[in-house]
């Protein structure tokens, strides 16, 4: 279906049931939706498992998410960071689960889920503690271990312009794990900058083909 | 409940693409294959907002390209060339079947030799032995649409039925096909039976008799 | 390395060994690299492996490469085509091995072999001729297959422009094979219509980056 | 043949970063990781042809970026505002992982708790059980270029040496580090043995008697 037009942040995230898994676009602040994030905390929806690779900056979008008790489990690579105060709190009181997953081995198995791959061999970890307990093979004498999808009920993601039809294209390394994460999720949600009409955007340039993009909302000026 | 057209004769090829047409959502992404099924791109309701894949690298692929509009840069799977609709994308060949595999497409409709009464397909080669083999995407398609629709003649040149209990032909997917148009009948496939919806210049008793794989009649 | 930039097609291809693996872009004739595989038969080389989506078209490029009996095997999905009849002699006299992969293993087991990925279950081809004696696996319900990467010693594909730095841009469904063979390569052999300097591409747009491109070439006008 | 400074103290971070530097071949593709080693690209000869990447999805890295130039959608690894050089080229994260687990990348230079012997690295955690664990893309990095150069101090601040026979630290990755730069001395980690190229502001038996790692003078 072509994608749905939403007026505001808060009608683009309808619907989405406690317990989803979310994949969650960004690298730090860089491509994260957070006003998407903020919509999502106000539908009061909880229980969530969060894919994203941080675990929340400052206050606001994923960590406020996080402060207010919706997330039960967080799937992520690098969670500490200088400013994941509100992250290091929970997980130390054991209020949030973690699971810790290698980055390329996150975009990876997030890859698999939209391009229907059952599972992969990744060279990534192997002898590690993230290893533990998976499937290893020698294969042309490197050794790998078995890494399987990871599937999103709903992906948010950040992008810079669409068009009508759903495609989309990115802004500089704001672009990170978006077009991983709406190939993997049942339902694609899309903050941009601008919606073009379709025709608008340069085939050529096109980052996200429109097939994988469910709702779009703009959010500019003072709503951005 | 089953219409069956005894009023009229078999569907010609054109008809029975216009019947698929109908039969695909309005808004949904279809990949049309090589061959036949790429008839039923003109009987697509214009703004109906059906987006056409091809697997070899584009979204929103338009009609065939005439005169100066071809551009042999821009071709079809069938490599025949194409043009290009407002809204469409290029990819690389490795993300195209990832579109494909990953189940984004809606409808895929292909031809066929012989599809079993589970949905087993069978369309990329005969089987005999000094024919040169060539499978293209068409194992990709089988498993890849959440739809598969197959369009074929319901008897081979020696008179004998393609829709078989069991496929004598080697196979292209497993329990893949969900709907089968010939120009005598349409068929649905499910776990447990297949279902004739509608029947053109022949009865469903006519129909059944001709088979060997029990059909059921829609309700 | 920067890529070297070649004055012609046979300096371009210089130094291949016998018994390469070449993988060869192109769907049909978009994008296949005329002018790179008629240089590379006349340097001579043979008892090549070829991988290309078909078998060769009409009498040049691939066709003719095949004609003077220099690729042992080909590799490939499509080999009968209307046009085929290079290979069709071949294959029916027995002097030339086939191996049909289909299309979308044959692109994403050349995906993983330059995204260092040991190997990856698909689900295409299951229960088929073509996956006799491949490891058979049911992953959540669903079966697959075990593919394993295809690598080439040298990738010969066609693009729009490169820069001086290598990166690459494609036109249209010439896009199609190139993109994945140059990753998969040991070493990568473009043709283009015209190079740029370093910057002139718009750094958003580059669908190849230089890091995967080891020579370019640009043939125009006459010598296209 | 190896080279022992002793007429000069051990070197200042900079001075490692302008060996490493000096040690990366002109044209090569680098991963600077975060921290201490993003110095080496201060050091790194203007028109040297190399090229750095960063694994949130650019090649073509420039230097940190500062006042207007600052561009939140334009960071490297380690979140710090950058810049981009000509020939610059974005992708996604898997493609960008990709890239490293290709075996595309010539060097990346990372930081570390210990290196064994063999060339295991641990650089991710500390192993205590209070510490919030964060892996990012070590792992990936520690596998993925065809040499990992390690910047590090020779001893931790309790005095233990980082160049260890086996690590006690969670490992990062096996058998992965080639060459580590301390401010003592430069090692190569080869399957045999651990070579030392040179020292700074101490001889090499003092280095020998200091670490538990048997130490071969370069030849």
């Amino acid at each position: 279906m072509p994608p749905m037009i939403l007026d505001d942040a808060d009608a683009a995230v309808a619907g989405i049931a406690d317990g989803a898994t979310v994949l969650i676009g960004g690298f730090g602040t860089a491509g994260q939706p957070v006003e998407l994030i903020e919509a999502l905390r106000r539908s009061g929806v909880r229980d969530l498992v969060v894919v994203n690779n941080n675990a929340g900056n400052g206050d606001v979008g994923l960590a406020a998410l996080l402060r207010d008790g919706r997330v039960r489990k967080i799937i992520c690579s690098f969670p500490r960071q200088s400013d994941s105060h509100v992250f290091d709190e929970l997980y130390r009181s054991g209020d949030i689960e973690l699971e810790l997953v290698p980055q390329g081995n996150l975009a990876e198995r997030m890859r698999a889920a939209g391009a229907g791959i059952g599972a992969f061999f990744s060279p990534t970890g192997v002898g590690t503690a993230l290893a533990e307990g998976k499937e290893r093979r020698t294969i042309n004498g490197r050794d790998h271990v078995l890494e399987y999808p990871i599937r999103g009920d709903v992906a948010l993601i950040k992008a810079y312009r669409a068009d009508t039809a759903g495609n989309l294209i990115y802004r500089k390394t704001a672009r990170n794990f978006g077009p991983v994460m709406v190939t993997a999720a049942a339902t694609a949600i899309v903050q941009v900058e601008e919606i073009v009409e379709a025709g608008m955007l340069d085939p050529e340039v096109i980052v996200t083909p429109g097939i994988f993009v469910d709702r779009i909302v703009a959010l500019t000026g003072d709503a951005r | 409940m089953i219409i069956q057209h005894t009023d009229r004769g078999p569907m010609d090829k054109r008809e029975i693409a216009q019947l698929v047409a109908a039969d695909i959502p309005p808004g949904a992404y279809v990949n049309l294959g090589i061959g036949q099924p790429t008839l039923v791109a003109d009987y697509l309701p214009v703004g109906g907002g059906v987006t056409l894949h091809t697997e070899n690298g584009m979204l929103g692929m338009g009609p065939q390209a005439y005169g100066d509009d071809v551009d042999q840069d821009l071709i079809n799977a069938g490599k025949i060339p194409v043009t290009e609709t407002p809204g469409a994308s290029y990819f690389h060949h490795a993300d195209s079947f990832a579109m494909m595999r990953g189940g984004h497409l809606d409808v895929c409709v292909l031809g066929a030799f012989q599809v079993s009464a589970v949905g087993d397909l069978a369309n990329w080669h005969t089987g005999e032995v000094d024919a040169i083999p060539a499978v293209g995407g068409a194992m990709d398609l089988a498993i890849g649409a959440k739809d598969v629709f197959v369009m074929m003649s319901l008897f081979a040149k020696d008179g004998a039925p393609k829709l078989v209990p069991s496929c004598t032909y080697p196979l292209t997917g497993l329990a893949c096909v969900s709907r089968i148009y010939t120009e005598f009948a349409v068929f649905e496939i499910s776990p447990d039976e297949v279902v004739v919806t509608s029947t053109f210049g022949i009865s469903f008793p006519e129909l059944a008799a001709a088979v060997e794989v029990p059909l059921t009649p829609a309700r």
